[in-house]
């Protein structure tokens, strides 16, 4: 079976992910709007699968796919709370720009 | 049969005197005091017999430090300063009522714990547990009992807490250090560790900094008359009498032997900063209104010249430095009790709202007097004897240290007389002055005794403090 | 340039320029879109890396449940355009340096640690398949496994409490 | 040997024995008993000194009695030790003796003070340091009683406490003594650094048998001692508390102020005679510190009109000339000089006393005069000890002031001059003193005029006796055949050897001495008693004579060049110093707070701001984790 790593090479890969990931972090910076900040996270929760995906390939190990899926599970169950909480607030507060959220201001 | 005997004592007395209530509180703690002075007197007997008192014990595996007490002439010389000073001071407290009281005679005695667990600790990290532990109790007895505006009281005891708990930390800093090169914190241990020059003086920065300002030495004392004016005379005496002796005896114990080649390279900056302050508190007294506060700064410029001796590292200097430092603490506790004794009567601590006491009251002006000849080092004082040791081992070193140290004789007598002059003597005064009660008269002949009976036969004290002190000066020479 | 390197370079463009799409489109719907895309190609990536279940997972997962519940909390605030709060001009600096930042950070990382890229060792071993994948998950991974229901289950049921309409005002 | 050790002991102890006796028991026994314990506790002083008279002349090297270890240094050790040789001996003998005399006088001076028991005690105390302070075998038993003279100087000064003048004056003696007390002290450390020794015995074997001395360091020990000296015995520049000290009682200022304490200075140097001769440079300082002390003192004394205060001026006048006699090396002398001093001054000073006594407290001598009739006794008594003072032949003060300028002439003339100017000076206002005093008519008040009487005989037996010894106390050593010289070789070897012989220049020179003591007398005479001048008004004295009646403005001067100055500092330092380090101290407070207070803003709960923060934070940590190495 031929390694699929021979013909992209594993620093495609990492490029790749911190490429995406750097993504998601400026997202998250970049907008104000809670619902893309969500989905920057995901973003970067993707960069990070993959990578995981990746080193699994490298290593020939199932373990690294075992996590993505535990990862995967997380993501559902926080994005499913996470929006939740969004649906509130913004019934709370009629709007879900993230400048609205200073209750944690001491 | 060992010193934590008198630890134990102290600290049952405390749980003992909070349990008891107000109204017996005081009687409790006298107890527990005198209970502790007659121990430490049995051990002192123990131990010129050449008996082991000294208690050690693993207390912690991981790190390694052991509950270490090691009781050695200094050390004993030192609990005995404290175990019999407590039983005065709260004896002297017995004129006053105290709000809540249980709680003010526990903190009494709980210093009186700590302070005795400096001196006795021979464990690095014990030593700094008992020493930060200290100032807790003196804390809360300067906020809560202490006189004058609350919002200043609070700031000076503040102050006073944070700027000491400031200086410790670096003193807690180089153990640390020392004891990753060591492995251990046993004095002795650390006795043998080879440090190079430089680091022995970081070593040396980081204690005189912690001892500085517990001492204090100028410019580290800004604290002190503010917090010696704000706190109840019960707590100035506890301060003055015996936590002052902390700092110089541990300059003496810890920051000496562990950093001796910075000890030899920087002696003279140090006497010299001794000397300032002798000078510098004597200069500064003069122009003092308040009674409490003057004596603060005579204080100031004692610790300055007990300081100077302890840096010369002779045996004179170093014996000296602990003669009078016994002496200040009986001499200096008498005065302030002796201006808590004004001001039970006249309700002011302001020397110009005195005077012409000495109609009123010759008792109690001459024993007044007496205090302020030994403050000023009368010869046939104890005061005396500490004094001219110092000044003679400053003059082994230089001569113009003896000299400007002992300027000391002559700035002292002239605040300390004008004092006098000012607080006693004069016309008869308008408000009446009630003779010494029989409290205030005991108490005050006790110290009294005492500076005279050592003032003219130190040699029990002197052959008790020597060899250990022979012991720390071939530590301090063992590199050269 | 293999055929392989080629899919790899497209799967990659699609990825980044979706990814980055989903970012700057000012319409949420479009946002969303994107990252429907973006999450497609994610799993065109894994079925490049021959891993058959987690791509299908992925797809269920991520661009089934996730996405759609994105989109109905989307529509359910009714966002849009003019809805957008207006972003200082610091804010977007701030992004953009952080951005450089750690993208600099992080390939200078990876640049600095070489990683030894030389053979590519091939077991020819099986450890992917949905078989093996299977048995790990249940017999290795048995607890942590359980933990994730676990986890699902109280995410339901919070989502549930979260999102209930508070009625205890009255 | 015991017995010596008791008997010593009961030569130290009895004084303080008075002492706590009339402190603790001194009220309820009344005052005519406290006067007499205090008498008899002095008086058993002397006895027990006249015992170790009589036995000296059978052990010429003296009795050490050494009782126990008092202080120890590294070096040697500090015992609590007595030295009875001839010169502590002597000491003791007028110390014990005048003392005895001056009691007796006080239980009538003082009777009218209600705390008459304090005086006594006070007195026995200042007895019992002086004791210590002569019969001590080291430096440091003698700074005991230094220093314990100094404080009951301090106490009787201060007597009268309820006046604060007179505290500022008690305060001001305590000081500058203290000023003195320190240079003393340093020269023991010197001493003590150098010899390793404070006895005086081994202090003496040591500097004979020492090979190369320290030269410096000797000069400088001996220097620092003489700077003690000037401070117990009112030199220049530490004189100006002894006119001021004229506060106290008057028996006070004729027991310390003129016969004993100040003598200390003296007997510290010739106790150490052995090393002041090998500091010649120290030497000359003394004679013409001495000397400038005597005329400076004597021009001061030829304006005063406050009895007491002339009577003081003389006393430095002549402890000038007794320096003077002790820097050219001629200590037998300058004993001489002290015990003859003592004996006259003591009676000039009880007999002034006397003479303020009988006019209720008046002490300027405008207001006296005529008192000869009323006061015949006191008058004899006193004329008998100015004639002494002033060198009039056969009585005491000639045969020593003689030899001082007789030394002095043959070591360097113009300490001659300035001593001989001096002791004419001294001849003037003595006498003035007198003719102001006791002749022409009485100026006071018609009431003090009514109640002028003789004093009791308690007050009048002291002065004739002390009278009596004014006159024969030069037979202790006449020249040519001094018992005194003999009796001191012990101390001072060099007598055994020295000539003596009268020649004629000796003839001359004690001619001019008395020519020029009578010329002095001369011109008193001729001013007040031909003249019949009184001293003008204070507000009237103008030119020279003003400067002199203000002492040389010499406290002006030291006020403003120390007391000032340090008071100004002192202040400085209170309010400012102070302030700023305390301000330091909590600036450090200050800038937490302030930093705390600015950090507090970056809180503000903006996500967007945390967020970037923590990106930057991640970057740093990655960064430091990766990158670093």
């Amino acid at each position: 079976m031929n390694n699929i790593l021979n013909h992209i090479g594993i620093e495609n890969y990492i490029f790749l992910s911190v490429i995406l990931f750097c993504i998601g972090v400026f997202g998250v910076l970049y907008r104000r709007n809670a619902i893309i900040v969500f989905m920057s996270i995901e973003i970067m929760l993707n960069a990070v699968n993959l990578l995981f995906v990746a080193f699994s390939t490298y290593h020939q190990d199932a373990q690294g796919q075992v996590f993505v899926f535990f990862s995967m599970a997380v993501a559902a169950a926080e994005v499913a709370v996470g929006l939740a909480i969004l649906v509130s607030i913004f019934r709370n507060l009629g709007s879900i720009t993230i400048d609205n959220l200073k209750n944690l201001k001491g | 049969m060992n010193v934590s005997l008198i630890l134990i004592i102290l600290l049952v007395g405390a749980f003992a005197t909070f349990l008891a209530g107000d109204k017996l509180a005081s009687k409790v703690a006298l107890f527990f005091g005198l209970a502790a002075a007659g121990a430490s007197i049995v051990l002192l007997n123990h131990y010129n017999l050449g008996e082991n008192i000294s208690f050690i014990n693993q207390w912690i595996t991981q790190p390694n430090i052991s509950f270490a007490l090691k009781a050695d002439g200094l050390s004993m010389a030192m609990l005995l300063l404290t175990t019999v000073l407590t039983p005065i001071i709260i004896f002297s407290s017995f004129g006053n009522d105290y709000k809540n009281s249980k709680s003010f005679y526990a903190l009494i005695l709980f210093m009186s714990f700590a302070m005795a667990g400096t001196f006795l600790a021979s464990d690095g990290l014990l030593y700094y547990i008992f020493w930060e532990l200290s100032l807790i109790p003196i804390y809360f007895i300067a906020l809560i009992w202490g006189n004058g505006d609350t919002e200043e009281r609070k700031k000076a005891v503040v102050k006073f807490f944070i700027y000491t708990l400031a200086g410790s930390l670096f003193m807690l800093v180089a153990f640390v250090y020392m004891y990753q090169k060591a492995g251990s914190l046993l004095l002795e241990d650390l006795y043998k560790l080879n440090l190079t020059a430089n680091e022995q003086l970081w070593i040396f920065l980081a204690f005189f900094l912690a001892y500085a300002i517990k001492i204090p030495l100028i410019p580290f004392h800004t604290w002190q008359a503010n917090v010696y004016q704000k706190a109840p005379t019960v707590g100035t005496m506890l301060l003055s009498g015996i936590m002052l002796k902390m700092g110089l005896y541990s300059v003496i114990r810890w920051q000496l032997p562990l950093a001796p080649l910075a000890a030899k390279e920087y002696m003279y900056i140090f006497i010299g900063l001794g000397i300032a302050g002798v000078i510098y508190g004597s200069i500064v007294a003069l122009k003092q209104k308040d009674l409490k506060k003057l004596l603060a700064y005579s204080s100031l410029a004692h610790v300055g010249l007990i300081a100077a001796g302890t840096y010369t590292l002779t045996l004179d200097g170093l014996r000296g430095a602990v003669l009078q430092m016994i002496a200040h603490g009986f001499v200096v506790v008498g005065l302030f009790y002796a201006a808590e004794i004004i001001f039970r009567r006249y309700e002011t601590r302001a020397i110009a709202e005195m005077g012409g006491i000495r109609t009123q009251s010759p008792k109690f002006t001459s024993m007044i007097l007496i205090l302020v000849l030994a403050s000023v080092a009368l010869p046939t004082t104890f005061n005396f004897i500490g004094e001219f040791t110092v000044l003679y081992s400053l003059s082994q070193i230089n001569i113009w240290f003896a000299i400007l140290g002992g300027t000391t004789i002559i700035l002292g007598a002239y605040y300390m007389l004008k004092m006098f002059q000012h607080a006693m003597l004069g016309e008869t005064n308008t408000k009446p002055f009630a003779d010494v009660t029989v409290n205030e008269g005991i108490t005050l002949v006790l110290i009294i005794g005492v500076l005279f009976f050592f003032g003219m036969y130190p040699k029990p004290i002197t052959d008790l403090i020597t060899p250990s002190l022979e012991e720390i000066l071939t530590q301090i020479n063992r590199i050269n | 340039m293999s055929t392989i390197l080629i899919i790899f370079c497209v799967l990659a463009a699609i990825t980044l320029a979706t990814a980055f799409l989903t970012i700057f489109s000012r319409n949420p719907i479009h946002s969303a879109i994107y990252l429907v895309i973006c999450f497609f190609s994610i799993a065109g990536h894994y079925l490049l890396l021959n891993s058959q279940f987690l791509a299908i997972v992925h797809i269920i997962v991520y661009s089934g449940a996730i996405m759609i519940l994105f989109l109905f909390t989307i529509m359910l605030m009714n966002l849009n355009e003019e809805r957008e709060v207006h972003r200082p001009r610091i804010t977007r600096l701030g992004a953009i340096v952080s951005f450089c930042l750690i993208c600099l950070v992080l390939i200078a990382i990876f640049i600095n640690s070489k990683p030894i890229v030389g053979e590519y060792v091939t077991t020819g071993e099986d450890y992917q398949s949905i078989k093996v994948l299977g048995k790990i998950l249940l017999n290795e991974y048995m607890v942590p496994f359980e933990f994730a229901s676990i986890l699902l289950l109280v995410a339901m049921i919070g989502t549930v409490l979260l999102s209930k309409k508070e009625k205890l005002q009255k | 040997m015991e017995m010596n050790t008791n008997i010593a002991l009961v030569l130290v102890l009895a004084p303080f024995l008075g002492f706590l006796i009339n402190v603790f028991f001194g009220k309820s026994l009344g005052k005519s008993l406290s006067g007499i314990i205090g008498t008899l506790s002095v008086l058993v002083s002397f006895i027990a000194t006249a015992y170790f008279f009589g036995g000296i002349a059978a052990k010429p090297e003296g009795i050490r009695i050494s009782l126990f270890d008092w202080i120890q240094i590294s070096n040697f050790n500090v015992d609590f030790g007595f030295q009875l040789d001839q010169l502590s001996i002597l000491w003791l003998l007028f110390v014990t003796g005048i003392g005895s005399l001056i009691h007796l006088y006080s239980i009538s001076y003082m009777h009218d003070d209600e705390n008459m028991h304090k005086f006594f005690a006070y007195l026995n105390l200042f007895i019992f340091f002086m004791i210590t302070l002569v019969i001590g075998s080291n430096l440091l038993v003698l700074f005991i009683g230094w220093e314990g003279v100094g404080l009951c100087s301090y106490l009787l000064i201060g007597f009268w406490h309820k006046n604060q003048e007179y505290n500022d004056a008690a305060k001001k003696a305590f000081i500058m003594n203290r000023i003195g007390d320190l240079g003393l002290l340093v020269g023991i450390f010197i001493l003590g650094n150098l010899f390793s020794t404070l006895d005086y015995a081994t202090l003496k074997t040591a500097i004979a048998g020492a090979t190369n001395l320290d030269m410096y360091w000797l000069s400088v020990a001996a220097f620092a001692l003489f700077i003690g000296a000037c401070g117990k015995s009112a030199q220049i520049p530490l004189y100006t508390w002894l006119p001021d000290a004229m506060a106290g009682p008057t028996p006070v200022s004729a027991l310390i102020h003129a016969a004993t304490m100040v003598t200390a200075g003296i007997f510290m140097i010739t106790r150490l005679n052995f090393l002041f001769d090998l500091t010649p440079d120290v030497q000359s300082i003394i004679a013409i510190v001495g000397a400038v002390t005597a005329l400076v003192a004597a021009t001061i004394g030829l304006v005063q009109n406050d009895i007491k205060k002339v009577l003081a001026y003389s006393t430095v006048s002549q402890l000038g000339l007794m320096f003077l006699a002790l820097g050219l090396g001629a200590y037998e002398v300058a004993v001489f000089h002290v015990i003859t001093h003592a004996f006259f001054k003591a009676c000039l000073f009880l007999g002034s006393g006397s003479v303020i006594h009988a006019l209720h407290g008046e002490q300027d001598m405008r207001n006296m005069g005529g008192l000869k009739k009323a006061m015949p006794i006191t008058f004899a008594t006193m004329l008998i000890a100015s004639l002494a003072i002033s060198g009039v032949p056969l009585f005491s003060g000639f045969f020593s002031k003689d030899e001082i300028l007789l030394v002095a002439f043959h070591h360097n003339i113009p300490l001659w001059v300035v001593a001989s100017v001096a002791s004419i000076m001294t001849a003037f206002y003595m006498f003035r003193l007198m003719f102001l005093t006791f002749f022409q008519e009485f100026r006071g008040t018609a009431e003090q005029k009514h109640h002028l009487h003789e004093s009791p005989s308690l007050i009048t037996i002291p002065l004739i006796v002390l009278a009596i010894l004014a006159t024969i106390g030069g037979l202790i050593s006449l020249p040519g055949n001094s018992w005194l010289n003999e009796y001191l070789i012990p101390i001072l070897p060099k007598l055994a050897t020295a000539e003596h012989h009268l020649g004629t220049t000796e003839y001359i020179l004690m001619a001019i001495a008395v020519v020029g003591g009578l010329v002095g007398i001369g011109i008193a005479y001729a001013k007040y008693i031909k003249q019949n001048t009184v001293p003008t008004e204070d507000a009237a004295i103008t030119g020279f004579s003003r400067v002199l009646y203000n002492k040389y403005y010499v406290d002006e001067f030291y006020d403003v060049i120390f007391v000032k100055p340090i008071n100004f500092l002192s202040r400085f330092f209170r309010d400012t110093v102070e302030t700023g380090l305390s301000a330091l101290v909590f600036g450090f407070g200050k800038v937490t707070n302030e930093i705390s207070y600015q950090g507090k803003k970056i809180q503000n709960g903006s996500i967007g701001l945390y967020l970037f923060v923590f990106v930057l934070g991640l970057c740093a940590i990655v960064s430091y984790l990766f990158l670093a190495q």
